[in-house]
């Protein structure tokens, strides 16, 4: 059976959420891959959740704010787009592919675009195959084959 | 063919385990001793800044961080190839003595002791701390926890924190010390000197005057003809924190007299493939496996072997010690005939102990140490650098290579104990060869000689025994090889 | 000063010493005539015709000029013997036999009942009442004229009769002239649409328009005399309330309010950068506001509907979506142009008999009695065109009969490349955000859309209100729209306010950041993050505090906390994590 | 009645935190006299079939200390859970994996390589790597097997209590083993299930004496670069400090010292992932809102990855680097 990633977005309720919101009222198709968590400002996104998704077997994660310049609380994107380039930094020192964490300006008005993001990002991860992550509980290495 | 296991004869930085094999006849056919545990330090810090080298290496042994605080700092200086300023040496140096001072005290009486003090053969619920301290009142049990306190109180004040200090970093210190800590570390160095001397009169009224004892330090059991490792000042005499590693001969000449950063033309590391920690000898002699002699490239790295190679103390009551030593053991107290007996080693860290003392009390008064000044913010970098300190348990060199941001490429540490495993294993198989006849019942006594053989090296697998109530878990399992059937348990309670 | 008594023609009067006899005589109602005397200047007596008998009253006797004769105790006037009338006379004949007749010499003439001068007249419109020559030194201070060369040629002239550098184009000596002898040439540089209509004041003292609030009349600086020469303060001296205030600056006030609105309207693009449609080349391409300005009765023109050389036109184009509805400058409909287009045509059609032609994209007359009012227009025999104007260039001058402008565009109905000939062009220029607008969005922590238009609270359920609690948007500062649509968002506004004002405590959204005080420990990293300043650090506690009526509740906070400390209500870590958990498992 | 029993053991660890139990000096009498120490390796010649032959739940406390590394410890822990009424985790690596945990960021065969292939003192012609077991011309030698990842107590079996720190400090155990000495005396109910005893709720900051303020920054520095003032806050002169997301009870020894917290008592309450939240924290307050320049001022973070979960990698969401 194909690879179907698990991806988890994290859309600010102003912009991005609401983007997703008309590109589903406007009929648009995209891959069911996704689901969303709606959080009040793309400022609210803690790279603990990131780390969280990754653990609990995201194999990507897609992380949506307003446009700069557009955030609904003046600056909540910017703190975002700071955390999230030091998180990439970060899950790439934990030897995962820094592109499966994804961030994207998404406005209210831009289903289309939103409607894009998900099937690029989805057909990037199908790529990359599964993200399998070891060393989790103790139990693996006392079955696992030392050489 | 029967086979004994002694395990764990302790752990701490990994542990310890003795295999003996011993002939059908009862005589022993070899000893391996074994370490069963590597946590690779010298991989995971690869990726990590220089300068934190301080901070991580400590958690390598949690009996002598100060040890690899020390030993890291001075090769993170030499990786930026910058000189810190004196008021910061001499800071890392009064709080390595300090450390010194308490470090010894504890195993002369903690671990060392109870052998001693009580007697090797004095029963085992005697044997430890609490016996020494009925032996020589519990006023001196209270001294001794004293004195250990003093030694961390000085790492405290110097080094940030007690056990794993913090304060070093590439080009001096990040505290400075203030006059009132001066004050109060001046009043311990007192404190300690005085300690120093109770100390010497322990050894004399309890120890030197047992017969048994000086006999037990002569026999042959407890003796190899080894090189001698350590670091000595210009002049020769017997320094921990800075100088040049010296080494001698079985003879007592000197054989090598090296910078650390040459250390790699003079040390070599052999694997045995039962052990996970390796076996360092002297390049230049070679590896003729685990044997003593001249031609044996096996040395010793301990309070024995610094005096050894040293030409004496710098400081009085510690040089007096020293010549009574080698008076005792040589007759000769210029020291130039060294002492091969590893129990000798105890004396030797008592006169170690009275010279960290006198250091601490020394250092302690030279105002400068309370200079504003104690960090030179290096400007360039080198890129390697290697930092070499006497640990109690042996010359400790840190060696490592960094790239322009000073994140480390390749790390290289030779621990204390090591230096020391090829002797061990070597003390251990003659204690037990001496001690596993034919016919004769292997008794407690019997384990604790062996043990006593590789106890003298205070090994930091042997930390453990830095505590109450100071003995070895020890047992022996002999049984049919082939059958795996147990004949004989021997236990210690 | 001494006061002295002086009687003129019987009438006894006090006067202080060194007053000059015509002030009494004036203040007395007695008439002297005068050509080159004029009050805030100092006399002159250049023209004589001002001559009265002076008399002691102890048979001394004397004719004076009463501009410039200082009164003294026991001084006697005469203003009406035959011996004062004949010295006019004969002032007057000598004056006007170099003079041309000019009328202020005439009426004077009629007055001595002089019918033919005896010495006959002359052609020079100047009199040499100097006025012109006193005003620029006195008055304005420019020192810009001056008399020139002697006895029969004497003349006013600037340094070598050039264009003077000295002179402001005050025009003061053109309004003191009593003869029309100088003209104000406009050759000003203040913006025109017209010869002689200026769109600017023009006066520098003035109502900046009729329904100015509060409506009391202003100092144009750039405009005015005074802080051009620091002269003149005429209107200082006429006020009898003396209201002006020269020295009068503008003033920062602090005001403590509960509510804002923000009603601060929209810019009107800049159609110069369009070069197609030559604005600013050709006189008689103008913008709407422009427009709007010539067809007010109390505009420049009187609300006449002319052309640059002050004729009618024959032909009008209105190119609608000047910058509106285009890639290259502002994406958005302005909303409002279309309309507006249509009264213009209506007016134009009211006023003259020009043809109008409305060049647009789309017709957008939604709302209440547009679309009839559209249709009303079409009915007037207005050319409705659907093509977007092209490009505006000069008629060749053989084929102006139609009209001296020709706006080019495609006709999108019948497909077909079009060329119409118009006298002026009205530019339909687009609705734009202030410049300004980030800048007061940030002050009012809202936040603007990527068009500069103030964003509201949300599109559907809070149009009126802001995500600043008691910030609320009224007009074209959120969006272009047009006057009905402002008002009713005014009013909106309004009443938010008052709600807010009469409940006199305000709702909070239930979610918000609150901090765990047993868990801070005041490292102080949130202080700096929040928009809305809602965090605060409590010194001798060693904690940051959030006040739970400024937050917002974005997280971000939440989010930055090392300590975990700060929990954001509605959006907790739990939730989230819990959230996370659920979906992939 | 019977004194209530105590055991010590230590996985992998340094042995730092018995020196630190020692460390609490007289007060170690009156453990000893008021326990009944059946176990402690270190100390004493109690087995581990020894322990097996136990009951259940005979031990009342169990002082676990070091972390994961090999089956023996897997092992061990599984017997003293099911010996102890109480396990505490004791210290840093016990609690969530400590610097022995760092060796999560490679593999067992990168360091047996390294340490006996590659290493610069190296003698070993014959590439020797010590064996799991091995024959010698007597007979058969064994040694444990390491494992690939370093984990913590609390990964491995439920824990009751945990005691954080690298050491815990002295004083804090004094504390500690006075509480419960109480509760066993007065027969008060056991703390609930993975308490943290020996710390507070609250962070490092707490005890850190520095003046902080607002803090926004445009550069970062290494400790040793600049000399540093000691009343300002660090992270606001530029230094990365793992305070602000470290669980206090240590008397910012280090901070007070000079360096830099590096977070030895692990997370605090309320926080899932230490190095996750010193990324968001430090990420908020970088200076600039320009991609190129963010990217820039993070490059001057040597080794985000081991300075954030120094002390806690194992413990982490992510446990160990990938692949």
């Amino acid at each position: 059976m194909s690879f179907e990633p698990r991806i988890i977005g994290f859309l600010c309720n102003w912009c991005s959420y609401t983007g997703a919101d008309l590109a589903g009222t406007a009929r648009m198709k995209y891959p069911p891959n996704m689901t969303s968590i709606r959080v009040m400002c793309s400022g609210r996104i803690d790279p603990g959740f990131i780390l969280s998704s990754f653990r609990k077997g995201a194999d990507g994660v897609l992380v949506c704010g307003c446009h700069p310049g557009d955030c609904h609380y003046v600056e909540g994107n910017y703190k975002c787009l700071r955390r999230m380039l030091l998180t990439r930094q970060l899950i790439k020192d934990f030897g995962i592919d820094p592109v499966r964490l994804r961030l994207e300006w998404v406005s209210a008005s831009e289903g289309a675009r939103f409607q894009e993001v998900i099937t690029e990002f989805t057909e990037q991860i199908r790529s990359l195959g599964p993200l399998k992550l070891g060393g989790l509980v103790p139990e693996v290495e006392r079955t696992a084959v030392h050489t | 063919m029967k086979e004994i296991v002694i395990d764990p004869i302790t752990r701490l930085e990994g542990h310890g385990k003795i295999h003996l094999f011993v002939k059908d006849d009862g005589n022993l056919a070899n000893a391996y001793f074994q370490v069963p545990e590597l946590r690779g330090f010298e991989r995971f810090c690869v990726g990590r800044p220089v300068e934190e080298m301080c901070r991580i290496t400590t958690r390598i042994c949690g009996v002598c961080p100060d040890a690899h605080h020390m030993a890291a700092a001075k090769a993170a200086d030499a990786v930026y190839g910058v000189t810190i300023p004196s008021a910061a040496r001499k800071l890392r140096e009064l709080m390595y003595n300090g450390f010194y001072a308490g470090d010894h005290t504890t195993h002369f009486y903690a671990l060392g002791g109870p052998d001693f003090v009580c007697g090797p053969d004095a029963p085992k619920a005697e044997r430890n701390i609490l016996g020494v301290i009925a032996k020589v009142g519990l006023d001196a049990g209270k001294a001794v926890i004293a004195q250990r306190a003093r030694g961390q109180r000085i790492i405290e004040i110097i080094g940030g924190k007690k056990v794993h200090p913090v304060t070093s970093l590439p080009g001096g210190l990040s505290k400075r010390v203030t006059k009132e800590e001066q004050q109060e570390v001046i009043e311990i160095g007192r404190q300690m000197v005085e300690f120093g001397k109770f100390t010497i009169k322990v050894l004399n009224d309890i120890v030197l005057a047992n017969k048994a004892y000086v006999d037990l330090i002569l026999s042959d059991m407890f003796t190899h003809k080894t090189y001698n490792m350590g670091l000595v000042d210009a002049n020769n005499k017997v320094t921990f924190y800075d100088g040049m590693v010296r080494v001698t001969g079985p003879d007592g000449k000197e054989r090598h007299k090296y910078e650390p950063r040459d250390y790699l033309q003079y040390v070599a590391e052999h694997v045995e493939p039962y052990s996970y920690l390796k076996y360092p000898y002297l390049k230049q002699v070679g590896w003729k496996g685990m044997v003593d002699g001249i031609e044996s490239g096996v040395y010793k790295a301990s309070p024995l072997s610094r005096l050894n190679v040293s030409d004496g103390m710098a400081t009085p009551l510690a040089q007096a010690e020293y010549e009574r030593f080698y008076e005792t053991l040589t007759g000769d107290r210029s020291g130039r005939t060294p002492v091969h007996s590893t129990l000798a080693t105890h004396w030797a860290r008592v006169v170690e102990l009275v010279f960290a003392c006198e250091a601490v009390l020394q250092q302690a008064q030279d105002d400068e140490i309370t200079s504003d000044k104690v960090l030179n913010p290096p400007t360039g970098i080198v890129g390697e650098g290697v930092g070499i300190v006497e640990a109690p348990r042996g010359t400790l060199t840190h060696h490592y290579k960094t790239d322009g941001n000073g994140i480390i490429t390749e790390a290289n540490l030779i621990v204390g104990t090591t230096n020391n495993n090829a002797a061990i294993s070597m003390s251990i198989k003659k204690a037990a060869e001496g001690l596993i006849r034919a016919g004769q019942p292997i008794t407690d006594g019997v384990l604790n000689r062996i043990e006593m053989a590789f106890r003298a090296y205070d090994p930091c697998f042997g930390c453990a025994t830095h505590s109450l109530p100071g003995e070895m878990p020890l047992e022996l399992i002999i049984h049919e090889a082939e059958s795996g059937e147990v004949i004989q348990t021997v236990r210690r309670f | 000063m001494a006061q002295v008594h002086v009687n003129i023609d019987g009438h006894d009067i006090v006067m202080e010493e060194g007053a000059y006899v015509l002030e009494g005589a004036r203040s007395l109602g007695i008439r002297i005539p005068t050509l080159c005397h004029y009050p805030y200047m100092t006399p002159y007596a250049a023209c004589r015709i001002c001559a009265v008998e002076a008399r002691d009253g102890k048979g001394w006797t004397k004719i004076v000029t009463a501009c410039n004769y200082p009164v003294w105790d026991g001084l006697e006037i005469h203003t009406g013997t035959p011996r004062v009338m004949n010295a006019r006379r004969v002032n007057l004949e000598m004056l006007m036999s170099r003079s041309a007749p000019v009328p202020v010499l005439q009426q004077l003439a009629d007055e001595l009942g002089i019918e033919k001068p005896r010495w006959g007249t002359g052609d020079d419109t100047c009199i040499l009442c100097g006025l012109c020559v006193r005003v620029c030194d006195e008055v304005v201070g420019a020192h810009a004229l001056a008399f020139s060369d002697r006895g029969i040629f004497r003349k006013v002239a600037t340094p070598f009769g050039g264009q003077s550098d000295d002179c402001i184009l005050c025009g003061a000596c053109a309004k003191v002239c009593p003869t029309g002898h100088i003209a104000l040439d406009d050759i000003n540089q203040r913006q025109v649409v017209h010869r002689d209509i200026s769109l600017a004041p023009n006066s520098a003292i003035s109502l900046p328009f009729r329904q100015a609030v509060p409506n009391v009349p202003r100092i144009e600086p750039e405009h005015c005399i005074h802080f051009n020469t620091g002269g003149c303060k005429v209107c200082s001296q006429v006020c009898p309330k003396d209201c002006i205030q020269y020295d009068d600056t503008e003033q920062i006030e602090e005001i403590e309010v509960g509510a804002v609105i923000l009603a601060t309207g929209f810019d009107s693009f800049d159609p110069s950068v369009m070069k197609q449609y030559g604005y600013g080349r050709y006189p008689n391409v103008v913008t709407a506001e422009q427009f709007e300005m010539m067809n007010n009765a109390a505009g420049p023109t009187g609300g006449r509907i002319l052309l640059e050389n002050g004729e009618e036109p024959r032909a009008i184009g209105i190119v609608h979506c000047v910058g509106s509805r285009d890639q290259n400058h502002h994406k958005y409909c302005s909303r409002v142009c279309c309309m507006y287009a249509f009264k213009f045509s209506h007016l134009v059609k009211e006023k003259t008999k020009a043809e109008v032609y409305q060049f647009y994209i789309d017709i957008r007359s939604y709302g209440k009695g547009y679309e009839e009012f559209y249709q009303r227009i079409l009915d007037e025999d207005v050319n409705i065109i659907r093509g977007r104007g092209a490009e505006v260039v000069p008629a060749s001058y053989r084929r102006t009969e139609e009209g001296q402008l020709l706006v080019r565009c495609e006709d999108t109905l019948i497909g077909k490349f079009r060329e119409v000939p118009v006298d002026m062009v009205i530019l339909c220029t687009a609705l734009e955000a202030r410049a300004d607008a980030k800048e007061v969005a940030r002050k009012f922590n809202i936040s603007t859309g990527a068009d500069g238009w103030f964003i509201e609270a949300h599109p559907k359920l809070g149009p009126v209100s802001t995500t600043t609690d008691g910030v609320y948007l009224a007009g074209a500062c959120q969006s272009p729209k047009d006057i009905p649509d402002t008002v009713s968002q005014g009013g909106a506004a309004a009443s938010h306010v008052l709600k807010l004002l009469c409940l006199g405590e305000i709702l909070l959204d239930a979610a918000f950041a609150e901090i765990r005080e047993e868990n801070c420990s005041g490292c102080r990293i949130c202080n700096g993050l929040c928009p809305y300043n809602a965090i605060d650090f409590i010194a001798e506690k060693k904690v940051s505090k959030v006040n739970a009526a400024m937050c917002k509740a974005c997280g971000t906070c939440v989010a930055a906390c090392p300590t975990g400390a700060i929990v954001g209500k509605h959006f907790t870590d739990e939730q989230i994590y819990a959230q996370i958990e659920g979906i992939l498992t | 009645m019977a004194k209530p029993k105590l055991a010590i053991y230590w996985a992998a660890s340094c042995g730092g935190c018995d020196i630190a139990i020692l460390d609490i000096e007289e007060k170690i009498l009156g453990v000893v006299d008021f326990f009944d120490l059946v176990f402690w390796p270190c100390a004493m010649d109690i087995k581990y079939d020894d322990v097996r032959a136990m009951p259940d739940k005979s031990i009342t406390l169990t002082l676990f200390n070091g972390a994961i590394r090999n089956s023996e410890n897997y092992e061990m822990a599984h017997l003293l859970r099911q010996k102890s009424v109480v396990l505490c985790a004791f210290g840093s690596c016990a609690a969530d994996g400590c610097i022995p945990g760092l060796a999560n960021f490679c593999h067992k065969q990168d360091i047996l390589e390294y340490v006996y292939h590659k290493s610069p003192s190296l003698d070993n012609p014959n590439g020797t790597i010590p064996q799991v077991e091995c024959r010698v011309p007597e007979g058969r030698l064994t040694i444990p097997e390491m494992w690939d990842s370093v984990f913590s107590l609390g990964q491995t079996v439920p824990v009751d209590v945990i005691i954080p720190g690298c050491p815990p400090q002295s004083d804090q155990i004094a504390a500690v083993v006075a509480t419960v000495i109480d509760i066993l005396k007065t027969g008060k109910p056991l703390p609930p299930a993975g308490t943290v005893l020996g710390a507070t709720d609250k962070s490092c900051c707490d005890e850190c004496p520095r003046e902080r303020n607002v803090k926004k920054i445009k550069k970062f520095v290494r400790p040793f670069e600049v000399v540093t003032d000691p009343d300002i806050c660090l992270m606001e002169q530029g230094i990365i400090c793992n305070g602000p997301a470290t669980r206090s009870g240590c008397g910012a020894k280090c901070v007070k010292a000079g360096v830099p917290c590096r977070g030895c008592y692990g997370l605090p309450i309320n926080v899932r992932d230490q190095g996750a939240k010193m990324v968001s924290a430090i990420a908020s307050v970088i200076d600039s809102n320009d991609p190129e320049e963010i990217e820039r001022i993070i490059a001057t973070i040597p080794d985000p990855v081991g300075t954030f979960y120094r002390f806690s990698l194992p413990g982490s969401m992510l446990r160990r680097v990938q692949s």
